[in-house]
C-alpha cells in the first residue's frame, strides 16, 4: 500500500501552511467562479426570454405591446454609455490613473441610476402617473403596461423587474468599489475587486441586449387598453 | 507603455462606437424588416463584443503572472 | 459596523439570546403543561369526584407556569454571563448562546416580526396574513437568520474596507465541539453539519411518511384530516428533496478536496454560506406547514391551485427557492475547487471516480436550478404582485394571458435534472466502493466517468416526460419519449461496469460493501421501471399513479439512500477514529432491503391496478388494501432499520474500539492521509504518481507525498 | 475454473431465471381489465415491458449474486483480485445494444401513440368539464345536456373535449388506461373507444386540493341500444323552463358539481351540508352568527370567501357567478340558478 510519511501527533489547528491560496491562484479561482455565476445566472434570464416567447403569442404568431420606442432607445443608450465608462474605468486602474478611475466609476454610477430611474418613471409609467394626477399632463405616447395586463404585464414586469434588481446591486457594488477605491485598495497589479465589478456591470448590459429587443422590437405590436 | 494605453482607450471607445451603431441599426431592423432572426443575431454580435472586450472573458484561459 | 460585531461577542448579548432561547423552551414547556392541564387535569379531577372550583384550578396553574417560565428565563440569562457554567443546566444555556444557529434562528424569529410589524402599522386594524406581508417576511427573515448567525460577517467587513484572515479552529474561548454549531470555513466541519443536519431532516420527512403510511392502510379517514394528509406528503416530498441536497453536499464537502489533494475548496467562506442558507430555508419549509392550512399541492406547486390555495404555499415557494442559493453557490464551489486546486499530477482521468460524478451533478446544480427559481419567483410574483403568468383569465382583447404549463415547462427544467444531482454522487459512491471491496481495478474507468457527464447532459434534455399528459403540443411528446429513453444508456454502462468489477474480485462484505450491493439491486428496480414510464402509451396509464412512486422511491433509495448510507458506514472511522458495530450495520441491511423491495414493488403493483399517487383516501373497489398493508408494515421495517443505525453510528462515536488508520486497505488519498484528517488535509502537498483503482497490482502507488524542499 | 466455464454457466443461469422472474413479475404486476381498444395496444406494449424488466432483472442479478458467490474471498485467502482495468470492446457493446433497444421501444411508442390518438372516421363528442372536486359531462351531439356520470356505448370511437374551470385536474379510467389533465384557460382532447361493457369511475389524477381522492364520476359503458334509451330519457326529460324551481335545483346540483362539497343527507364533506340548511344558525369562523336565508345562501354562492361556516376550509371557488350567468344566458333570463337552488334547499328538511 502506498504511504504518505505523515505526522500522526501534529494535527493541531494552529498550523498554518495552507491558509490562503498564492494570489495568482486565488484570482483564477474568482475568475472561474465569477464566470460560473454569470453562467449560472444565464438561466435565470433565459427562462425569463424564454417565457416572453412562450406567453407572447397568438394564434398569428409572435407579438408585443405597443411601447414608447423612444423611452426604450434611451434605456438601452444609457445602459449602454454606463458600460463604456466601466471598462475606462479597469482600463484606468490598468495604468495606475486612480483619479481616472474614480471618475469614470462616478459616471458609471450615475448612468447606471438614470436607466434604474428610467425604467421606473417611464417604462413602468411611475412618472405618467404623477403627472397625469398632478398637472392632468400626457407626456408619453402610450400608456405603460400594467402589471395586471394579462401576460404583457406578467411578462413586462418580471423581466425588467429582475434586470432591475441586477442593476441596483450592480450599483450597490460600485459603490462598494467606488469607497474602497477611494482608500487606495487597489493597484495596478491587485484589483479584482474593480474587475469583478465591471464583469458584473457588462453582464448586465449584456443582458439588457437581449432583453431590448425582446421587449421593444420583436413581433407584431399589439395596441390595446384595458 | 504610453502608446499602449492610448490604444486601450482607444479600442473601447471604438467597441463602444460600435455597438451604439448596432442598436440604431436594431431599431431600424424592426421598424422595417421586423425580421426576429435578425434582430437575435445582432443582439448576440452585441454581446460577444460585450464579452470580448469589455468583460474580456479570454483572461479565464490566461494564467496571470501577478 | 465594528461597534456591533463587538456587541454580538460580549457577554451580555449572549445572555440576552440565552434569555431568549430560554423564554422559547419555557413558552413551549407553558404550552405543553397547559394543554395537559385542560386535557387530562381538569377531566381526570372531574371523572375522580373532585370538584375544585375551575377559577382556583387555573389560578394555581397560571401561579406554576409563570414561576416555571421566569426560573427558566433567569437561569439561562445569567447562564449566559457565565455563572452556573460549571452546572450541566448551566453549560447547555451558555454554549447554546453561542452558537451561530441558535442566533440565527432569533434573527429569523426577530425579522419576521418587524416585517409584521411593518405590515401592521400600514394595514392599522384591518391588519391579517396577505400573500404580500407573508412573503416580504419569508424573504427578509432569511437575510436576518444569516446576518445574526455570523455567516455574512466577513463579507460585510469586506464592504468597509476591512481584511479578514480565514479563522480556524472553535471560536475564541468554546471549546473544540463549538466547532460544529459555529459557522466554520473547513470544508471537513461543513460536510459534517451537512450530514448531520441531512439525517435530522430525514427523520421529519420520514416521520411525516410513517403517519400517512399508516393512514393509508386502510381506506377511509383514520388518523388525520385530508387536509392535514394533503400537507404532510407534500411537506414529505420536499423535506426529503432538501435532506437530499444536504446528504449530497454532506458527502461532497468532505471528500472532494481532499480527494483531489487540496487543502480546501477554493471559496470556503462561500461554502459555510452554503451550507448556512440551508438551514433558515428548511426552517420556511417546515414552518409552511403549520400557517393557514398548510400547503397542500405536492412538492411540484403547479399552478394554478399553488396560485390560489393557503398562504403556507409561499412560505414553501421561498424555502425551495432560498434552498436554491445553497444548491448553486455550492455547485460553483466544487467545480472551481476540482478546476484549480488539484494537486500536482492529479489529471481528469486520474481523480476518484466520485469526483467525477460531484463534477456532473454541480454541472447540473448551477444551471438548471436557476430556472426553477424562475418558475417559483413567477407563482410568488403572481400572488403577490398580481403578475398573471400563469392566470388564463382574459383582461382584454388582443392581449395574450398566462399558461399553467409555463410553469411545468420551467419547473421539470430544473426538477427532471435534479434528481441526477441527487443519484449521481450516490452511483458515485457505488463505483468508488465496489473496487476497494472487490480488491480490483474500476472496471471502465473513463466510461464510469464519462457515463456520469451523459447522464448528466441527456438529463437536460427529457424533462418535458414529466408533461406526456399535461395537455403540452403533441409534437413534442416523441422526440422527449426518445431523449428519455437514451437515459438508459449511460445509466447501462454503469451497471454493467459494476459487474465488471466484481467479476473476478476477492469479494469481501462488510457493512458498506453490503449497502453498495443493495443500492445496487435497489437501483436496478428504479432503473429497469424507467423506460415503460418514458414510452408515452404506458406512461399514459402510470402517470400520476403509484407506479411513479414506487419507480422514484426506488431511485432514490437505489441511487441515494442506501449509498449515502454505504458512505456513512465507510468513512464513519475516517471521521470518528472508530469503528461502527459490524453486526448491528448487517442487522440493519437485512432489514432495510426486503423492507425495500417489497414497499417499492408493493408500491407499483398498486399503481397498475388504479391506484393514483397524492391521495388521501382510495377506493375499496380498487382491490388493493392488502398491498397497502403490506407497504406499510415494510415502510414502518424501513424506519426502525435506519432507527438501528442512528443508534449504532452515536453510539459507537462515543465509545468503539478506535478503528485501524485505513481499515478497508484503500488507495483513496482521504484514506492515506492520517485520521483524524489534519486541519488542511496533508501535512505536505501530495503529487500523483500513479492509477487510482489499481489494486492487485504489485508495488504501484496512487499518490505520494513530495518532500518539502529542505530534504 | 476457467472465466469461459464461469460464463457458461452465468448464461444457463440466466436462461433459466428469465422466464421465472417473468412467472414472478406478471403475478405482482397486474393491470385492471383492459375496456377500451386504446387499453388493448397499450396492454400489448406492457407486456413487452415486462418481458424487458424481467429479462434485464435477471441478467443483472444472476451475474452480480453469482459474482457474489463464487469470487467471495475465501477465509484461507490473500491479495487482491484480478488485475483487468476494462475491456474497450465490451464497453462498445454494451453501449450499444441497448441503444437499439430503447430505440426499438421508441419507435414501437411513437407508432402506438400516433394510433390510439388519431381521430376516428364516427367519433361522438362529449364535453367534460371538471371543476374541484366533480365532473359533469355533456352531449352536445344528443342535444347538449349534461350528466353528472358518463355514459358510453360501447364500440364507438369517443372524443372528450375537456376543460377545468379552476385548477389543474386529470382524467383518468384505470379501465381505458389512457388519461390527460385538464388546463383551465384551454380544450384538451382525449379518444377512447370503450370496447368492455361494464361500471367504471373517473378517478382525478393530479393533485387538485382538500378533497382530491374524492374527486370521482361514475362511468357506465353500455350497449348502442342501451345508450339510445338513456339519450331518449334524457330528451324527454322536462325542458327546464317547464320544471318546479325545486327540480331545477335538483338539475343545478348535478350540473354544477355541488355535490363534490356538499352532501344532501347530512353527511360532512369539505363543506357544509345542506341538509335542514335552509334558516339554520350558523356560526362563522370570525365568532358571529347568521341565520341561513336567502340572502345568506346567495351571497355564499357569489362570494364564498366572504362567510365561513367554522370548521370549513376557505377553498369554495370564487366563479360560480360567472358560470350562473352563462347558463342563465340560454334561457334568457328567465331562470334564475340560485334562487332553484335556494328552492331545493328548502326540501331537504331534516
Amino acid at each position: 500500500m502506498s504511504a504518505v510519511t505523515t505526522h500522526h501527533d501534529d494535527h493541531a489547528h494552529d498550523d498554518t501552511h495552507a491558509h490562503e491560496l498564492p494570489y495568482g491562484q486565488q484570482l483564477r479561482a474568482n475568475r472561474l467562479g465569477l464566470w460560473l455565476f454569470l453562467f449560472s445566472e444565464v438561466f435565470l434570464f433565459v427562462g425569463l426570454f424564454a417565457a416572453r416567447f412562450y406567453l407572447w403569442r397568438d394564434a398569428s404568431g409572435v407579438v408585443r405591446p405597443e411601447l414608447d420606442q423612444v423611452a426604450g432607445l434611451i434605456a438601452t443608450s444609457v445602459l449602454l454609455i454606463s458600460s463604456y465608462f466601466m471598462v475606462r474605468a479597469e482600463v484606468a486602474v490598468q495604468h495606475g490613473e486612480q483619479k481616472k478611475m474614480h471618475n469614470s466609476l462616478i459616471m458609471t454610477f450615475v448612468m447606471g441610476s438614470l436607466f434604474l430611474l428610467s425604467v421606473i418613471f417611464i417604462e413602468w409609467g411611475v412618472l405618467d402617473l404623477i403627472l397625469d394626477n398632478m398637472f392632468g399632463v400626457t407626456l408619453f405616447a402610450h400608456e405603460a403596461i400594467k402589471p395586471g395586463d394579462g401576460a404583457f404585464g406578467a411578462v413586462f414586469y418580471g423581466m425588467t423587474g429582475m434586470h432591475a434588481l441586477h442593476v441596483i446591486s450592480g450599483l450597490v457594488l460600485i459603490l462598494i468599489i467606488l469607497a474602497n477605491g477611494h482608500k487606495g485598495a487597489f493597484t495596478e497589479e491587485r484589483h479584482w475587486g474593480v474587475e469583478a465589478c465591471a464583469v458584473y456591470w457588462h453582464y448586465v448590459d449584456v443582458v439588457w441586449i437581449f432583453f431590448y429587443p425582446a421587449l421593444y422590437l420583436i413581433g407584431t405590436a399589439v395596441t390595446y387598453h384595458t | 507603455m504610453q502608446d499602449n494605453k492610448r490604444a486601450a482607450y482607444a479600442l473601447i471607445r471604438n467597441v463602444f462606437l460600435v455597438l451604439f451603431v448596432v442598436s440604431l441599426a436594431e431599431l431600424a431592423v424592426a421598424i422595417y424588416l421586423e425580421s426576429t432572426v435578425l434582430l437575435l443575431l445582432l443582439a448576440s454580435a452585441k454581446a460577444v463584443l460585450v464579452v470580448y472586450y469589455f468583460m474580456h472573458i479570454y483572461r479565464l484561459w490566461r494564467q496571470e503572472a501577478h | 459596523m465594528k461597534a456591533i460585531l463587538t456587541f454580538t461577542r460580549s457577554r451580555f448579548a449572549r445572555a440576552l439570546v440565552a434569555g431568549a432561547l430560554g423564554l422559547i423552551v419555557a413558552a413551549i414547556l407553558v404550552a405543553i403543561l397547559n394543554s395537559a392541564h385542560t386535557t387530562w387535569v381538569t377531566p381526570g379531577l372531574e371523572a375522580l369526584g373532585v370538584q375544585l372550583p375551575g377559577q382556583l384550578l387555573d389560578l394555581a396553574f397560571w401561579a406554576v407556569a409563570i414561576l416555571i417560565l421566569l426560573a427558566i428565563v433567569v437561569t439561562a440569562f445569567l447562564s449566559g454571563f457565565g455563572m452556573f457554567h460549571s452546572r450541566r443546566m448551566g453549560r447547555f444555556w451558555y454554549y447554546a448562546a453561542g452558537t451561530a444557529l441558535v442566533w440565527g434562528v432569533l434573527g429569523q424569529a426577530l425579522t419576521v416580526a418587524i416585517v409584521l410589524f411593518i405590515s401592521y402599522l400600514t394595514m392599522g386594524s384591518d391588519f391579517r396574513l396577505t400573500d404580500g406581508n407573508v412573503a416580504l417576511a419569508a424573504i427578509f427573515s432569511v437575510i436576518g437568520f444569516l446576518l445574526f448567525s455570523g455567516v455574512l460577517t466577513d463579507w460585510i467587513q469586506w464592504i468597509f474596507g476591512h481584511k479578514t484572515e480565514l479563522h480556524h479552529g472553535a471560536p475564541e474561548g468554546e471549546p473544540e465541539w463549538m466547532r460544529y454549531f459555529s459557522v466554520d470555513v473547513n470544508h471537513k466541519v461543513i460536510g459534517i453539519q451537512y450530514a448531520v443536519t441531512s439525517v435530522l431532516v430525514l427523520l421529519v420527512g420520514g416521520t411525516l411518511a410513517i403517519v400517512f403510511r399508516l393512514e393509508l392502510s386502510a381506506p377511509g379517514m383514520q388518523l388525520i384530516t385530508e387536509n392535514t394528509y394533503n400537507t404532510f406528503f407534500s411537506a414529505h416530498g420536499i423535506i426529503m428533496i432538501a435532506s437530499i441536497l444536504l446528504g449530497v453536499g454532506a458527502m461532497v464537502n468532505y471528500l472532494v478536496p481532499v480527494m483531489i489533494g487540496a487543502s480546501d475548496m477554493a471559496f470556503p467562506r462561500l461554502n459555510a454560506f452554503s451550507f448556512w442558507v440551508s438551514i433558515p430555508a428548511a426552517l420556511l419549509i417546515v414552518s409552511a406547514m403549520f400557517v393557514d392550512t398548510g400547503f397542500d399541492t405536492g412538492w411540484v406547486g403547479y399552478p394554478p391551485l399553488s396560485t390560489v390555495g393557503s398562504l403556507g404555499i409561499i412560505l414553501f415557494l421561498l424555502g425551495f427557492y432560498f434552498n436554491g442559493f445553497a444548491s448553486i453557490a455550492s455547485a460553483i464551489n466544487v467545480l472551481v475547487t476540482v478546476g484549480v486546486m488539484r494537486a500536482k499530477g492529479m489529471a481528469l482521468f486520474r481523480m476518484p471516480i466520485f469526483v467525477w460524478t460531484a463534477i456532473s451533478a454541480s454541472i447540473i446544480q448551477f444551471t438548471a436550478t436557476q430556472t426553477v427559481g424562475v418558475a417559483l419567483t413567477m407563482v410568488v410574483a403572481q400572488r403577490a404582485l398580481g403578475l398573471g403568468f400563469f392566470d388564463p383569465t382574459p383582461v382584454a382583447a388582443g392581449v395574450p394571458v398566462g399558461q399553467p404549463l409555463l410553469y411545468q415547462q420551467l419547473f421539470w427544467f430544473y426538477s427532471h435534472p435534479v434528481v441526477y444531482v441527487f443519484v449521481l454522487p450516490g452511483l458515485g459512491v457505488i463505483s468508488e466502493l465496489l473496487p476497494v471491496f472487490s480488491r480490483k481495478p474500476l472496471f471502465g474507468y473513463k466510461w464510469v466517468a464519462l457515463s456520469s457527464l451523459g447522464i448528466a447532459l441527456v438529463g437536460f434534455l427529457v424533462w418535458a416526460h414529466h408533461m406526456f399528459v399535461s395537455g403540452m403540443d403533441d409534437s413534442l411528446r416523441i422526440p422527449f419519449m426518445i431523449s428519455t429513453m437514451f437515459v438508459g444508456i449511460p445509466t447501462g454502462v454503469k451497471f454493467f461496469s459494476w459487474l465488471g468489477t466484481l467479476w473476478g474480485g476477492k469479494i469481501i462484505y462488510p457493512t458498506p460493501m453490503l449497502f453498495v450491493l443493495g443500492a445496487i439491486s435497489v437501483f436496478l428496480i428504479g432503473g429497469l421501471t424507467g423506460p415503460i414510464l418514458a414510452t408515452v402509451p404506458t406512461d399514459m396509464h402510470l402517470h400520476d399513479s403509484y407506479w411513479v412512486v414506487g419507480h422514484f422511491h426506488a431511485t432514490m433509495f437505489g441511487g441515494f439512500i442506501f449509498p449515502f448510507f454505504a458512505a456513512l458506514y465507510y468513512w464513519f472511522p475516517k471521521i470518528t477514529g472508530r469503528m461502527y458495530n459490524e453486526r448491528l450495520g448487517k442487522l440493519h441491511f437485512w432489514l432495510m432491503v426486503p423492507g425495500f423491495w417489497v414497499m417499492s414493488l408493493g408500491q407499483m403493483r398498486i399503481g397498475l391496478m388504479g391506484m393514483r399517487r397524492r391521495i388521501a383516501n382510495y377506493d375499496p373497489a380498487l382491490g388493493v388494501e392488502g398491498t397497502q398493508i403490506l407497504i406499510t408494515i415494510a415502510a414502518l421495517v424501513i424506519a426502525w432499520s435506519v432507527l438501528i443505525m442512528l443508534y449504532n453510528l452515536v453510539s459507537s462515536a462515543r465509545s468503539a474500539e478506535l478503528a485501524p488508520e485505513n481499515p478497508w486497505e484503500s488507495r483513496s488519498p482521504e484514506w492515506v492521509a492520517p485520521t483524524p484528517l489534519p486541519e488542511f488535509n496533508f501535512d505536505r502537498p501530495i503529487e500523483v504518481v500513479g492509477d487510482p483503482y489499481d489494486y492487485g497490482l504489485a508495488d504501484s502507488k496512487y499518490i505520494q507525498t513530495i518532500p518539502a524542499a529542505g530534504d | 475454473m476457467n472465466n469461459k466455464k464461469h460464463l457458461l454457466i452465468v448464461a444457463l443461469l440466466i436462461i433459466v431465471v428469465m422466464p421465472i422472474t417473468y412467472v414472478i413479475l406478471t403475478a405482482v404486476y397486474q393491470l385492471p381489465i383492459a375496456a377500451s381498444t386504446q387499453a388493448d395496444s397499450i396492454d400489448n406494449m406492457f407486456t413487452g415491458h415486462f418481458i424487458l424488466i424481467s429479462g434485464l432483472f435477471a441478467l443483472v442479478m444472476v451475474f452480480m449474486l453469482y459474482s457474489l458467490f463464487v469470487f467471495r474471498r475465501r477465509p484461507d485467502e490473500e491479495g487482491d483480485g484480478l488485475y483487468i482495468h476494462g475491456n474497450t470492446a465490451l464497453e462498445i457493446f454494451w453501449t450499444a445494444a441497448p441503444l437499439v433497444l430503447v430505440v426499438g421501444f421508441a419507435i414501437w411508442g411513437s407508432v402506438m401513440l400516433v394510433d390510439i390518438t388519431e381521430a376516428k372516421a364516427d367519433e361522438m363528442a362529449i364535453d367534460v368539464t371538471a371543476r374541484q372536486w366533480s365532473w359533469s359531462f355533456a352531449y352536445p351531439e344528443q342535444g347538449g345536456y349534461s350528466s353528472i356520470e358518463l355514459v358510453l356505448p360501447v364500440n364507438r370511437p369517443i372524443v372528450l373535449q375537456m376543460r377545468s374551470e379552476d385548477v389543474l385536474h386529470d382524467f383518468w379510467v384505470p379501465e381505458f388506461r389512457v388519461k390527460q389533465d385538464l388546463v383551465p384557460g384551454s380544450i384538451e382532447v382525449l379518444r377512447i373507444t370503450p370496447n368492455v361493457e361494464g361500471e367504471y369511475k373517473v378517478r382525478c389524477a393530479e393533485i387538485c386540493g382538500l378533497n382530491h381522492s374524492g374527486m370521482l364520476a361514475d362511468v357506465r359503458v353500455v350497449s348502442q341500444a342501451e345508450f339510445d334509451a338513456w339519450v331518449l330519457e334524457k330528451q324527454s326529460g322536462p325542458d327546464p323552463l317547464s320544471m318546479t324551481p325545486e327540480e331545477r335545483g335538483i338539475l343545478w346540483f348535478q350540473q354544477f358539481g355541488c355535490g363534490g362539497c356538499h352532501s344532501v343527507d347530512g353527511s360532512d364533506l369539505v363543506g357544509p351540508t345542506w341538509l335542514g340548511l335552509y334558516e339554520r344558525e350558523e356560526l362563522l369562523e370570525d365568532g358571529t352568527t347568521v341565520i341561513a336565508d336567502d340572502d345568506y345562501i346567495r351571497n355564499s354562492i357569489l362570494n364564498p370567501a366572504s362567510q365561513i361556516v367554522a370548521g370549513y376550509a376557505n377553498v369554495m371557488l370564487q366563479t360560480y357567478g360567472e358560470q350562473f350567468a352563462v347558463e342563465e344566458a340560454k334561457y334568457n333570463g328567465q331562470i334564475d340558478i340560485i334562487e332553484d337552488i335556494i328552492a331545493y334547499i328548502k326540501t331537504l328538511e331534516e
